[in-house]
Parts: structure tokens; C-alpha cells; sequence
């Protein structure tokens, strides 16, 4: 009696939870500056427009941010996940000595604040004269990315059942193969996972890109947006029509993957 | 060909302005290329961008637009190269031809590190509408402004209406804010050192000038929470009867499309405590070389050309941004500009 | 080509000693057949020869090489996996042309075998299928597919058929031992079907605890079996048992059962020996007729319970008190389906003296024949 | 030596050269990439933060970098603003890892089920994620502006006084985890989602069938078999909830006077607007000591159990 | 207390038609058998039973009442998987004890019911295990112990003896006989084993394509197959079909079939139709004294192939050309393994009238006889 409420209450907040920022940002979207100052507050646009998405193209050149944004995301995603993909094999399963080590070396990476590495990260970036180029950030992302992407791929390599890759590797696989051709087919929601993490990373990511990455031509999105503040304004409309632009590929994109990642792929392969 | 690269933060410093200037430079000088650099649009960003590039000895940028509050810093940590050597007795003209506020500035342990590029200051705006309404003339000080305010406040009864929208969020406005009437009580914060030396009753009875305004709800409580941006929002959605805020808000009340107090705003210098003088808050952006530049007698001489009347009689016309030099405040193109 | 050797195998998991000292020579083409029960190491051996799993002792040595070392893929084994190990994101069509296409054959080739094979296995309709949408049966058919079309030199199959049903099961039967005979590879098979194992195998390899018990051809391992754990083993319903106390005529030449005279002079039988006499299910009678004259043991019996099999039938007799321990024990016999017995009826079972089989009751061995035997046997 | 000893040896010998030589030097390449970018990117910043722990480097100071030693550290542990900084990360912690984990696998579990309402709960989850961190912060701070903010409006409607949150100290607290679990938890709910993927249904069916209910099952057959991604979820959740500095600084600056000043906006602050380098690189280094330690507890499950 | 009754069941799977309109009436503590060649769905119908998948059609009466639409919980039945789903991050002792401790059984009783349960399986070393280091028959005995120890009213077994060795699978089946007789709960079991489903069936459901093709007692479905599916189903091997012609006496009392003349007066049928005789192939008997004079069919023919199985021996017979058209066939004969033929021999075989199957060539099913009858038949 009392259960059943209960749950739909808990999905409920989860679910405001979870779109109303984002609604919110679409509604200012579509207001006016003044609006925003009114007091009390309205919560639907009283004088609905678009001018906001106007000035989110015209003052800045968003498309160009998105594309940057997705140029790097997608490269240091695929760096991320092609590095991850071959540790996380290693990890779980292939004999390694100091596994542990391995283990705890690799996550120990995300545990200095990114802030204080700023100046000597820039110092190789320069070093290896990729300053404001994508490089510059596709390198430090794939790293950012590194030890939550292999975790999760171990975890999911170490669900393949071993007979199966066995199975492969009577087939005349190699272990290469066998990696490439039925783990990591069979872990697809790991790789999916990983792959989107990854990208969300980069995709989000400020501090660096506008230490590294500040020439106008190769900047990405969070950096590009905050660019429509003035000193002392912060045109929320403005932005949040930005941040919607940018925010509905992003959607559409890990949806589309996730819709694709089916559950229980490994059903069906083994008996016991 | 010497490539120069400036770096202007944001989009309110006009880099499009000093792009023509720019132009203007390169006509001059052939074998000069001036590119300039952005990124981050507010001074707090800009700090954060331009002190990695600088801890990392970057010579990427050769001379940079700074908020008047980073200079000190900078030339503390050697990141920005004294202007001494290029300027001689040019020295002397700047200095004497500038604000007050810029002679503390630009010099920072007697030497010269900057040269003034924009300057901005603040102001308190208010509604020739209401006010004129209600037969009350502008305030001259504070204790006149809290009851034109209490007045209007009354006899509007909007409970969207506030009486003074002012900064009160941890940025730098708010320190200024802070300092408005406590300058206005003729004090200093600095000695004549340069130490801190806060006069503690003057400061005192600012911070109780502004708990009163509070207390008589001519402020809101939430002032603490209050940014540049949110002053200017409220008073063009015409919720505020004053507000102070920098010079460039002038131009969002006036120009904006979302404005709703268009034609209705006045502009009056920030009211006094009873007894004391007018002051103001005064901000702006200065030049200075990067002490990593790799062409720094050439970036000197840009920045000549930068800070000189000429080029900021161009500034000031063209963008309507309060100009650095006294001289040109008697200027009558300027003055037809900026009221 | 493929003459195999395991010298002193050894494995263990843990604590706990899985394989031990298996010698075993296969020549080529060979066909040998694994059986034992449930837990005994069968499929660790074929994982070991497989290279799936490393021995811990001993060597495994193909064509005279040692091929500890060699990864599972130079090996070039098919092996039918006991949990099947299909590959779950492919159609069964790709789980078969996998190893093909691995190695680099043809398009066409694998078109070509992979459609035989589907033909064969009564999976051409479940091509395009995943095997989450096959029942057991196509599953395990599709296990047993993948490596029939495959090329190998040694083909391993556990427990290929256990799931399929007995039509199928024969005709599958009859199609490896039709592939053995066409490709005469070496070929070796768990199975725990007694028929699959006395038809497929040139020699059936018995293991019990991780050794091999016994090693020889159908006709040894079910006429001769070495121990009172082969006998019981294999047949179904497993042989009877008869811890019996012997008592011996005077010459020492024949022993007295149940106070019959067996001749034993053709054994190497020992007076203090205490012996298990085995009798299996099929050998007993109850009518005299089918002995045709054979000398015989005859006890009585009552029939406990009757489990009809259709074309047989399973009858547990319990032998009756002849001497002072007898009536503890029950048999189990096996008769034609129309010969009706049932529940209380009380009869006479004849097992002739050829079919009783003598082990030492101790250690469980089979009693050797003398070698120089005056013999005095059956027909 | 007696003869089994040998063969022992023999054998260790044997198990370590063909077969493992190997598979260990597979291990090598595949694991080269992943070095090779740690080397690259990591290696050099770590050291010269861990470097300039042990020297005074202040910008401001005329003189240049001097050795101090642990002086750095020893400051540290007596300098009360660094211990309100540790206090306050860790109940930051304390409060948003679990509140993370929890929203996390709810949505989780919600975007696992098949039922017609997945797909919104797919956006649900991934929504606050994709607003980039640079203005989480933000949108919160507005969302508990006393004037403006959605909260404060909604307590007005309710016929409740307004509340200045991020000028209050508790409230600030409590403004702040609620943002920063709202923003991490879909980070949490991607990587739970992705292990409920990996348990067959099969498992399901068999608890239902033996009559579990639907706790029961998710107790005993999801709880356990979820493990491996929680300890990832876990692990990383509490590494970056101790760095957190976004939200908090965006939120309130670390005030109402430094009460809400995390570690990372200690260090922030210390390093980029007092330059004082050496100090804040202590402090750095502080910091990933106390990640370690708090971390090395999964990890060890993680390992010893899990991978 | 359990009455099971299918109304018209039917399922589907995409477009396939995976079951349709099973009819079952199940007593309560009867014990069904499904018996069906791979893929036919019974593993689908169980999972219908269990709540597992949902039927697109018909009912499921549960005790007179519909119990579609409830969910496996609260069916309290036990079911034996036939891929085992043993929850790998339990020990055996969890997996077995799961089911009882989520029902709030007392700890004591648990730790004596799953003991008992891993004694009768021979689990008891095991219980400490994760189903991971298990073999394939003991990862099998858990799935079979974690339904055995539940209290449930209702017993559903996939396979459940499919991978234990013969010896295993005979005190398996007997246990499980047992623990049916003991506590009287309705049991549905899925086997491919002969002897399975004759000895533990109190009726035998034979399900083919999606339909019950025949539901009977197990001699019922041994001794007269409904249709020539279940006739060639059950029995291994399975039963000789021959499409004959037959040329019918002048009163159409008799059908000469190879020329010698057979009664058929008793079977209503029709001498316009195509008949198929089937034939059990333990009814070919090579020596006459078996018949004990019975009327019988005699036909020669040639040994082709012999399958020596220890106790029997099977054997592939060529028949002789008598009329134009009988050399193309090829019987099976089911032989006492110590009835020696070999191959190439000639020689002639006899099958008693009464055990002549007689089906419609074209439909396949079974020749009624005639309900009045003035039957001539056999002893
Ligand atoms: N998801 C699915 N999609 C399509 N067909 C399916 C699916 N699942 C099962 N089938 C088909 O349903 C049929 C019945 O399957 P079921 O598992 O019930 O067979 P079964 O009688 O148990 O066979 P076996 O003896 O081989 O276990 C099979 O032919 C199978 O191919
Ligand atoms: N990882 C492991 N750890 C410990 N013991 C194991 C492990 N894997 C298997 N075993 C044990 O090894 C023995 C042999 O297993 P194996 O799979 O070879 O048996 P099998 O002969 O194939 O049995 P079945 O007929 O049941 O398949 C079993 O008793 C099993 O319990
Ligand atoms: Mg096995
Ligand atoms: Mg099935």
C-alpha cells in the first residue's frame, strides 16, 4: 500500500532531479534579460523570443566552439579508449606481476587536482609546441580520462567468460584478436560507457582549455560561452541559449549510443 | 616582419576598437603586424589565463591589457617588464596628464610598469521619472538618498521596487562599494607607503551606513549575493529607484532592447556621507609589457602609441568609454559622448 | 599425422589434485573415448591438451614435440566446448565461419562448409539467429558445428550431445564417427553415454580421481573390467556387486557360491582372498533356455520392483536367504521387454559361470586369469 | 637442495619462460600506450609539484625559491585554515559521495528497467552532466539566490520567508552538496548502469522464481553482482569530491567567510592569487595523500575481490 | 493441491510460432514428462509455467484459477534450468540455501536441509565452492539441488541429469523418484533420456513442432505410438518405418506384406490407403525359439553393420529383395549382446504380427483398430 507511492515518489524527484536545470536553462532561453531581475520570478517567459539564439550565433561563433569541442572530445576519447582498452586487457587478463601496483599507479592519476599541474602542463604543451592547438588538449583529456575508463573496462572484461575468448583462441585467434574481435564486442556498454565518459570529460572541461587552448580558432565550448559575459554582466539568456545549443547534440549523441548498448549481450554463450 | 601579439581579455574591452588602432599602427609601422589575443572575459579569468601562460615564462603574448587590480602583482612576480627604459621624460607627461587614481598605479615601487588604456568609475544612476514624480531632487548624500528612497519606496508599494541596488557579492565591485563612503570620509587605505592602513572608525561607520540602509530596506538583504550584472538587470527591468554601478551601464540602460527605463535614467555622482566630499570608484585597464616578449623595445613603442591622447581621444569617442586623461575631459567631442 | 602422448600429466587446483600421472599414447587417427564421473577431469585434460589449462607435471607431445608451451592457437584443435563458449554478438552463421575466416579462407570455401555443416546439424533455419534465441539443443549443436567445420588435427569433444535428444543424438553419432572415418583425424570425446562410448571409441579411457582406471577397447573395458569401478561404471544398469564369503572345495580348484560349486582354477585366486563377485544386470535369466546349457549359478530371487523400459525391462530382485548372508543383497537385472515378471513373484535367476566376473574385494581389481590356465570354462 | 625443491624450481622456471614471457611481454605493449601518455602528461607535472613543495617559491617575495624542506608541510598542519578546509572537503564528502551514489543508482535502476518511461530517464540521467561543470556552479547559485532564485520562490509561494542560502553557513552547506550531487551523480548512475548491464537475466529469473521479492533480489543478486562498478563508482566519486572546487566556488566563493572553502579552493587560492607556490604545492600534495589513503580502502577491495 | 491445467497455450518469438494450442490437463502429484526433439519448446512451455516468459495465448489454470499474470514469486515453483543459473558470486552452500533463507527459514533448518540435499547430490566437498571452479555435471547437481530443497508446490526440471554419467543419472532419478513419492508434488520434467521418461513419467507428454503430438502413459507411447513422429521418437534406436505396398486377400481380412499373408481384420483400415508398418527393432528377433510360436512376419536379409554395446548389440540389417521394391530398406535389430551375427551374414529375421505398427503412410498417424472387433491376434 504504502510501497508503491513511495517508488513513484522516488522516480519523480529523480526525474526533476535530473531535467529541471536543464529546463530551466531552456525557459531563460527564451526570455529577456530584464526579466530575469524581476521580482518574484517568472518561471515561463513572459515575452518569449528567440533573439537570445540570435546572439548566441552572432556573437560569438558558436558552431565553430561545437565543432572544436566535438574535434577534441571524439579524438581524445578514441586516445582514451584505445589506451584504456589495451591496460585494462592487461589488467585482467594477462599475467602481470605488481597487478596491484599497476592498479593503484593508475588511479593515483586522478588524485592530483588538475589545477596544480596547469603550469608545468603548459610548459610541455609548449614544449611540444601544441599550444592552442586541439593537441594540447586531446593529450591531458585522454590522461584525465584514463584511470575511470580502464576501471570500467576491466570490470567489464572480466565478465566475458573466459571460454569464450578460449573458444576464440582455438579458432586461431591471437590474444590481439581475440581482445579486438569478442571481448570487446562483448563488453560494448563498458566501451560505451567508457567512451562516453570520456567524452563528457572533454566535452566539459574549462580550466585547461582556456590555459592551453586559448587561440580563438580552436576553442571549445565551455571556454567559448563563458566569452559572452561581459566584465561585469552575465547575459543568462545569451548563455543559456549557448549552453542549449550545446547541450542537445551532447543529448542526443550519448542517447543514441546508449539506446544502442543492449543489455545482457553475453546471454546465450555459455551453458552454467 | 615583428609580429606583436596584445592580449585584450574580453569582448567589453573593445578589442574590435584596438583592432582599428591597431590598424592605424601597422600603417604606420611596415614590418609590423600586431595580432591580438582574447579569451576570457572576465578580469578574474583573465588573471587565471594570463598567470599560467606567465608562470610558464610564455613569451606568446607581448604586451597585455590588464585590470588596474593585477599590476602590482604582476610586477611583484617579475612577470611584466618596467617601461623606464623606453619612456624618458615622457614619463613625467603621462603621469602629470593622468587621473590621480592612475599616478598610484602605474607606478609601483617608483617604477613604471603600466600605461593607461580605458578607464571606468562609478556612478550612481537613478529614475528622473520616479523621482521627478514624487517632486524629489537627485540625492546629494547618503542620508538623503535612504529617504527619497523610503519616500518613493512608500507611496510606490510595489514589493518588486528596491530602493538602492548596489554589489554586495565578494567581487571587486563590492570592495569599491565597501570604500564609497568611506573615501567620501576623506580617508585612505593606504598610506603614503603603500600599507594597508585601514582608518577602522571611518570604516566602521561606512559599514554602519550600509547596515542602515539595509535595515531601512532601502537596500535588500540579499545584497551580499549581488554581482555588477544582477544591479544592472534590476534596474532595467525598472525594479530599482537607484543603483550604482560602473560607467559602461549607462549604455545598457539607454541602448539596450530589453531596457525598460529608456530616457528615464539620470546620472548623478555617488552621494556623499553628510559633511564629506564626493568620491568615487574608479576602475579601467592599463598596458604593460610582458616581461617575456621577445620584441620588447618594439611593444614599448606600441604601447606609446596606445596610451597616447591621440589614441584614446579615438578610444573614448568611438566606444564611449571614460577616457584616462584629465585633458580630455574638457574635450567637447568627449564631452558630448559621455555626460 | 597426429600421434599424441601425455607422459605423467599432473594438475591441481588449489589444494586439491585434479590429474594425476596420466600416460596416455594415441596414435593417429585414433578415436579414443573419455568416460568417467561427474567431476573426475575429463574436460581438464581436454582443456590441457587444448592449452587452455596448464599442466602442472608432465608433458604433452604431439607428433614427438612437447607442446606444453604452445598457445591454444598453434595448435590447431578444434574442441567442442562442454558449456558450448559460443560467441554471443555472432549469428550462428558467424559463429561457425569464425575459425574459418580467422585463418584466412575463402569466402567462398567458408560458405560452402559452413552451409554443409548447418545442413548437417539441422541448423540451416537458425543461420541468422543469435544464439540467446537457440534452445539448448541448437545451441549445442552449433558448439559441435563450429568445430566440425573446422580444419583441425586433433578434434576434442565434451560431451557433444548430452543435450540433444535421442534421434538426434544417434544420427549426430553416426555423422562424427561417417566425419572420423572420411577425415581420419585423432579424435577425443567425453561422453556419459554408454552407447555413444562402446560405438565411437577405438579405446575408451576410464578415469577415476584425476587417474585413468582402465584403457582398452569396448569389447575389454565391458567383458574385462580391471576394477570393480570399471564394472560398475560402465553398463547401465551398472553391474551387481556381491561382496561374497567364498568357501572352498578341497583341490582349492572350485570355490562354493551360495552353496553351488563355481570352478575358480582358471583364476589367479588366492583361499585368503576376500572376492566380489560381479554379475552383470543382462547376464542374469530367468529362464533357463537362454543359457543354452551353459553351466550356471542359480539363486532365488523375489522381484522387488519391475521399471518397464519398453523394449527391456529393469527388475530389482533380492536374492533370497540361501546361505547366512545372502538376503542382504539385491540385484538388478535386465530382461527383454515381454518377458513379464512381477512385484513378489518369486523365481529362479541363472547367471552362467563364464559371465561372473571375480575382483579382489580388498583393492577392487580384477582377478587375473592364470596364464597357463587348465581352464574348464563356458561354451 | 633435494630433488623436489629442484623440480619446484624447475618448473617456476619453466612457468616463467615460454608461455609467460609471452603473455607478459603482450602485457607490455598493451599497457605502452597507457604509459607512454602517463609519462608524457603526468610524470613531469607531479614531480614539480611534489618539487616545489619542499621550497618556498613565493611570487611575491623578492628572493627566489629556497629549500625548505618539510617546512611547507609542517606550516600546513599547523595553519588552522588548512584543517577548517580538510574538515569542511570531508564532510563535503562524507555527504555527497553517498548522496551521489544513491540518486545514482536509482536512476540507474530506473534507466535499466524496460518500461516505457526509459528513455526519459535516460535523459534525466545525463542531462545534468552535460551542462558543463563551468556553470553547474552557476545555475545553482541562482537557483538559491534569495531574490532570484527558483528555491527561494518556491518557499515564498509555500508562504515561507526567504532564505539568503549561500549566505548562511549551514544552508550554504547544504546548497552546495545538493548542486554537487545533483551534478556528480550521473557520472555515478552511467557507470552503475553499465554494470547492471553485465547481470544476466537469467539470475533475475532464478531469484524470482525461488520467491525473492524485489529487494530481496536486488539485495542479493544485484547488490553483489553490482560490486565491481560501484567500487569504480565509489573510488572515483570520492577522488573528485575531494577536489571539489567548481561548484563550491562558483556557489559562494568559498564564503560565508571561508566557511565553505574546500581544499581545492585552498589551494587555488594560495597558489594562483597569493603565488604562493611552494605552500600550495604542499598543500597539493597533501591533498592526493588524503585521497590515497581514503581510496586505498576500495582499492584493495577492488582488486583483491572484484578485478 | 496442484492442479495445472493449459487452456490452448500458445507462443510466439518474432514471427515463429514457438508453441501452439497446448492442452494440458495435470493432476496434482502426477508426474509429467516432456519428451520432443530439440527446439520443439519445451523448454519454452516450462518458462511459461514458471512465469518466466509470457504465453501469447491460452490460459495457465493454477487450482481453478488463472494465473497469467502472476508474477514467478509468488508461483512458488521450483525450477531447474537447463543452463543451470547458478548465481556465481555464491557459494554452493548459498546457492542451495537462497531460496530457503529468502523465505525466512530458520538457519537450522536451512544448514540441515541444504547438508541433506549436498549428502543425496554428492555435493557435501563442494559446498565452500563458487560455481566458477566447479565441473560441468557438479555445476548441474547445485541447479538440481537449489530446486530439491525448496519447499515449492510445483517442480518444473530442464534436462536436469543431461550432463551427469550413467551411474549419477540412475541414483539421481531414483532420488528424485523417491523424493515424488514422498512428499506427492506435481512434477513437469524435460528429458531426452529413454529411460528417464519411462521409468519416472506417470504420462508422457510428446511434444513435436509446438504441439503435444501424444500424452499417455509411458507404455501407452511405447506400445502404440499415436503417429509415426512419436513411434520414431521414442526408443533407441528408434523404430523401423517401411512404406509398403500392400496387395489385400480377397475378403481384404489379410494384407500380403512380402508376399506373406498378414491378418489385419482388426485395424480399420482401408484398402485404398498407403500404409507404413513400423517395426521396434528389439521385436527383430534372428532365432525362432524367441517367438514362442507366435504368428510372425519372416523376412531375410543381410547383416550390414554390427554395434556391439556390452549388453546388446545393435544391428543393421539390409532386407533381402523378396518383392520388387523391399531391398531399398534398411532395418535395425536390437540383438542380446550375446547373440553373435557378423556382418555380411545372411540370415532371417521374424517380427510377431502383434508387434506391427501399422500408421497411414500419408498422415502418419496410427491405424485405430476396430472398436467391434473380431480380432485374430497374438498370444
Ligand atoms: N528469442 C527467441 N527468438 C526466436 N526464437 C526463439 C527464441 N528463443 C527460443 N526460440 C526458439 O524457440 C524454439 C523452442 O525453444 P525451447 O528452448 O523451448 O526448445 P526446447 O524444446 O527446450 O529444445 P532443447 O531440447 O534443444 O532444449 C526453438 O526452436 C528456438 O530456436
Ligand atoms: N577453479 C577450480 N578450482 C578448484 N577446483 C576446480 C576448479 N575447476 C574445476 N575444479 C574441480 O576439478 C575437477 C575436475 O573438473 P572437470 O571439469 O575436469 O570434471 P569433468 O570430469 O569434466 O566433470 P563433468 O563430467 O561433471 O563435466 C572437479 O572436481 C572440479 O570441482
Ligand atoms: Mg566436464
Ligand atoms: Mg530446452
Amino acid at each position: 500500500m504504502l510501497k508503491l507511492p513511495l517508488r513513484w515518489i522516488a522516480a519523480a524527484v529523480l526525474l526533476i532531479n535530473g531535467f529541471f536545470p536543464a529546463v530551466w536553462i531552456l525557459l531563460t532561453s527564451f526570455k529577456q534579460d530584464a526579466e530575469l531581475a524581476q521580482t518574484p520570478i517568472t518561471w515561463w517567459p513572459q515575452h518569449p523570443t528567440l533573439d537570445n539564439y540570435v546572439h548566441a550565433f552572432s556573437d560569438q561563433p558558436l558552431l565553430l566552439f561545437l565543432g572544436n569541442s566535438f574535434a577534441v572530445a571524439l579524438l581524445s576519447t578514441l586516445l582514451t579508449l584505445f589506451a584504456a582498452t589495451g591496460a585494462a586487457y592487461a589488467l585482467t587478463r594477462l599475467r602481470l606481476r605488481r597487478r596491484g601496483l599497476t592498479l593503484t599507479a593508475l588511479v593515483a592519476i586522478a588524485m592530483f587536482p588538475p589545477a596544480t599541474l596547469l603550469v608545468p602542463l603548459f610548459e610541455i604543451m609548449r614544449g611540444l609546441g601544441l599550444i592552442n592547438t586541439y593537441g594540447a588538449l586531446i593529450l591531458p583529456y585522454a590522461v584525465q580520462s584514463l584511470p575511470v575508463c580502464t576501471l570500467v573496462l576491466a570490470s567489464f572484461f572480466q565478465q566475458v567468460p573466459k571460454d569464450i575468448e578460449n573458444a576464440a583462441m582455438l579458432d586461431g585467434c591471437t590474444r590481439l584478436q581475440a581482445l579486438y574481435r569478442i571481448v570487446l564486442p562483448l563488453s560494448a556498454p563498458g566501451v560505451f560507457t567508457a567512451g562516453i565518459l570520456a567524452f563528457v570529460n572533454a566535452w566539459d572541461e574549462f580550466l585547461l582549455a582556456l590555459a592551453l587552448n586559448a587561440a580563438p580558432g580552436s576553442r571549445t565550448l565551455p571556454v567559448g560561452i563563458l566569452l559572452y559575459q561581459g566584465e561585469f554582466t552575465f547575459p543568462w539568456p545569451v548563455i543559456s541559449a549557448a549552453l542549449v545549443v550545446a547541450i542537445v547534440p551532447l543529448a542526443i549523441l550519448i542517447i543514441l549510443f546508449q539506446e544502442r548498448v543492449i543489455s545482457g549481450l553475453t546471454t546465450g554463450g555459455i551453458k552454467g | 616582419e615583428t609580429v606583436l601579439r596584445v592580449f585584450i581579455g574580453g569582448a567589453a574591452q573593445r578589442p574590435d576598437l584596438f583592432r582599428a588602432l591597431a590598424d592605424r599602427y601597422e600603417a604606420s609601422h611596415p614590418g609590423v603586424r600586431i595580432e591580438i589575443g582574447s579569451g576570457a572575459a572576465t578580469s578574474e579569468l583573465q588573471r587565471k589565463y594570463l598567470s599560467v601562460l606567465l608562470n610558464a615564462h610564455d613569451p606568446s603574448f607581448d604586451a597585455l591589457m590588464l585590470d588596474i587590480v593585477h599590476p602590482y602583482q604582476f610586477a611583484t612576480a617579475g612577470w611584466i617588464a618596467p617601461l623606464d627604459p623606453y619612456f624618458g621624460e615622457e614619463r613625467q607627461t603621462l603621469l602629470a596628464d593622468g587621473l590621480p587614481i592612475y599616478r598610484q598605479t602605474n607606478l609601483i615601487k617608483g617604477k613604471l610598469y603600466t600605461l593607461p588604456a580605458v578607464t571606468d568609475a562609478m556612478f550612481m544612476y537613478y529614475r528622473k521619472d520616479l523621482l521627478a514624480q514624487h517632486g524629489i531632487a537627485p540625492p546629494q548624500t547618503w542620508d538623503e538618498l535612504a529617504n527619497a528612497a523610503q519616500t518613493i519606496l512608500k507611496q510606490e508599494n510595489n514589493p518588486a521596487l528596491q530602493g538602492l541596488s548596489v554589489q554586495g557579492a565578494p567581487i571587486e565591485g563590492t570592495v569599491c562599494s565597501f570604500l564609497l563612503p568611506y573615501w567620501s570620509q576623506g580617508k585612505d587605505i593606504l598610506d603614503s607607503n603603500g600599507k594597508l592602513a585601514l582608518d577602522k572608525p571611518a570604516a566602521l561607520r561606512s559599514l554602519q551606513l550600509w547596515k542602515g540602509l539595509i535595515d531601512k530596506n532601502v537596500i535588500r538583504r540579499h545584497v551580499a549575493e549581488v554581482k555588477t550584472g544582477d544591479t544592472v538587470n534590476t534596474f532595467k527591468a525598472g525594479n530599482a529607484i537607484f543603483a550604482i554601478n560602473w560607467g559602461f551601464a549607462w549604455g545598457a540602460f539607454q541602448n539596450d532592447t530589453d531596457s525598460r527605463v529608456k530616457g528615464k535614467v539620470g546620472v548623478i555622482r555617488i552621494p556623499a556621507v553628510q559633511g564629506g566630499e564626493h568620491a568615487t570608484c574608479l576602475g579601467g585597464w592599463q598596458w604593460a609589457l610582458s616581461n617575456y616578449s621577445r620584441n620588447k623595445a618594439q611593444t614599448a613603442d606600441f604601447l606609446r602609441f596606445l596610451a597616447s591622447p591621440e589614441s584614446v581621444r579615438f578610444i573614448t569617442l568611438q566606444g564611449a568609454l571614460l577616457p584616462p586623461y584629465l585633458p580630455l575631459y574638457d574635450d567637447a567631442e568627449v564631452q558630448a559622448v559621455i555626460p | 599425422m597426429a600421434t599424441l602422448s601425455l607422459q605423467r600429466l599432473g594438475k591441481h587446483f588449489a589444494q586439491t589434485r585434479i590429474l594425476q600421472e596420466i600416460d596416455l599414447d594415441i596414435a593417429s587417427g585414433e578415436f579414443i573415448v573419455l568416460v568417467g564421473p561427474s567431476g573426475c577431469g575429463k574436460s581438464t585434460l581436454l582443456r590441457i591438451l587444448a592449452g587452455l589449462e596448464e599442466a602442472d607435471e608432465g608433458q604433452v607431445i604431439l607428433d614427438g614435440r612437447s607442446i606444453n608451451r604452445l598457445p591454444p592457437r598453434e595448435r590447431n584443435m578444434a574442441l567442442v566446448f562442454q558449456d558450448y563458449a559460443l560467441y554471443p554478438h555472432k549469428t550462428v552463421y558467424d559463429n561457425l565461419a569464425f575459425g574459418l575466416s580467422i585463418r584466412g579462407t575463402p569466402k567462398q570455401q567458408i560458405q560452402q562448409k559452413v552451409h554443409a555443416a548447418a545442413e548437417l546439424l539441422q541448423l540451416t533455419p537458425l543461420l541468422q539467429r543469435k544464439p540467446a534465441a537457440l534452445s539448448g539443443g541448437q545451441r549445442q549443436r552449433v558448439a559441435i558445428g563450429r568445430a566440425l567445420v573446422r580444419d583441425a588435427q586433433l578434434f576434442l569433444f565434451d560431451e557433444p550431445l548430452s543435450n540433444l535428444d535421442a534421434k538426434l543424438r544417434t544420427e549426430m553419432r553416426m555423422e562424427i564417427k561417417r566425419l572420423h572415418q572420411r577425415i581420419g583425424k585423432t579424435m577425443i570425446y567425453v561422453t556419459h553415454d554408454q552407447v555413444e562410448a562402446m560405438t565411437l571409441a577405438d579405446r575408451i579411457a576410464v578415469i577415476n580421481h584425476g587417474r585413468i582406471e582402465q584403457l582398452g577397447t569396448p569389447a575389454e573395458i565391458y567383458q574385462s573390467p580391471a576394477t570393480t569401478f570399471v564394472a560398475g561404471f560402465m553398463g547401465s544398469p551398472s553391474m551387481n556387486l556381491l561382496d561374497l564369503p567364498l568357501q572352498w572345495s578341497a583341490d582349492y580348484r572350485s570355490a562354493f557360491v551360495a552353496g553351488q560349486s563355481v570352478p575358480v582354477n582358471h583364476l589367479e585366486i588366492d583361499p585368503e582372498q576376500q572376492i566380489t563377485l560381479g554379475i552383470r544386470p543382462e547376464h542374469i535369466h530367468i529362464d533357463a533356455a537362454a543359457l543354452n546349457g551353459q553351466a550356471a549359478l542359480r539363486l532365488n530371487a523375489v522381484v522387488e520392483l519391475i521399471e518397464p523400459l519398453g523394449a527391456e525391462t529393469i527388475a530389482t530382485l533380492r536374492l533370497e536367504q540361501l546361505t547366512a548372508n545372502l538376503g542382504q543383497y539385491t540385484v538388478q537385472a535386465r530382461l527383454p521387454g515381454h518377458q513379464t515378471v512381477s512385484p513378489g513373484q518369486q523365481l529362479q535367476i541363472q547367471v552362467a559361470h563364464a559371465n561372473l566376473h571375480w575382483f579382489d574385494d580388498g583393492q577392487g581389481t580384477r582377478i587375473a586369469s592364470r596364464p597357463t590356465g587348465n581352464t574348464e570354462p563356458a561354451a | 637442495m633435494n630433488l623436489r625443491a629442484f623440480s619446484n624450481l624447475r618448473r617456476n622456471y619453466l612457468r616463467n619462460s615460454a608461455s609467460d614471457v609471452s603473455e607478459s611481454s603482450l602485457a607490455f605493449w598493451l599497457l605502452l600506450p597507457a604509459v607512454l601518455l602517463l609519462a608524457l602528461i603526468v610524470v613531469y607535472p607531479v614531480a614539480k609539484v611534489i618539487h616545489d613543495s619542499f621550497y618556498s617559491i613565493s611570487l611575491f617575495s623578492e628572493s627566489g625559491p629556497a629549500f625548505v624542506g618539510f617546512s611547507n608541510y609542517v606550516d600546513a598542519m599547523r595553519d588552522p585554515d588548512v584543517w577548517r578546509a580538510v574538515r569542511f572537503t570531508i564532510a563535503l564528502c562524507v555527504v555527497t559521495v553517498p548522496g551521489a551514489l544513491l540518486v545514482g543508482l536509482g536512476l540507474a535502476l530506473l534507466a535499466n528497467r524496460e518500461w516505457k518511461w526509459r528513455w526519459p530517464v535516460r535523459l534525466a540521467l545525463l542531462l545534468p552532466w552535460a551542462i558543463p561543470l563551468a556553470f553547474s556552479g552557476m545555475i545553482f547559485a541562482w537557483f538559491f539566490n534569495t531574490e532570484y532564485g527558483v528555491v527561494n520562490d518556491l518557499l515564498r509561494r509555500a508562504g515561507f520567508a526567504p532564505i539568503s542560502f549561500l549566505l548562511i553557513p549551514q544552508w550554504s552547506f547544504l546548497a552546495i552538496c545538493i548542486a554537487t550531487i545533483w551534478k556528480t551523480s550521473s557520472f555515478v548512475a552511467l557507470i552503475l548502469l553499465a554494470g547492471l548491464q553485465t547481470i544476466p537475466r537469467s539470475l533475475y529469473e532464478a531469484a524470482a522464481l525461488e520467491g525473492a521479492s524485489r529487494w530481496q533480489i536486488f539485495r542479493h543478486v544485484t547488490l553483489p553482482l553490482l560490486m565491481p562498478a560501484m567500487m569504480i563508482a565509489l573510488i572515483f566519486r570520492t577522488i573528485s569530491a575531494l577536489q571539489s572546487f567548481d561548484i563550491p566556488y562558483a556557489m559562494t566563493q568559498g564564503g560565508p567567510a571561508r566557511y565553505t572553502e574546500t581544499l581545492s579552493i585552498l589551494i587555488n587560492t594560495t597558489a594562483i592569487e597569493y603565488m604562493d607556490v611552494g605552500y600550495g604545492s604542499a598543500l597539493a600534495v597533501l591533498l592526493f595523500l588524503l585521497s590515497m589513503a581514503i581510496s586505498s580502502v576500495y582499492l584493495r577491495k577492488l582488486y583483491k575481490g572484484a578485478l
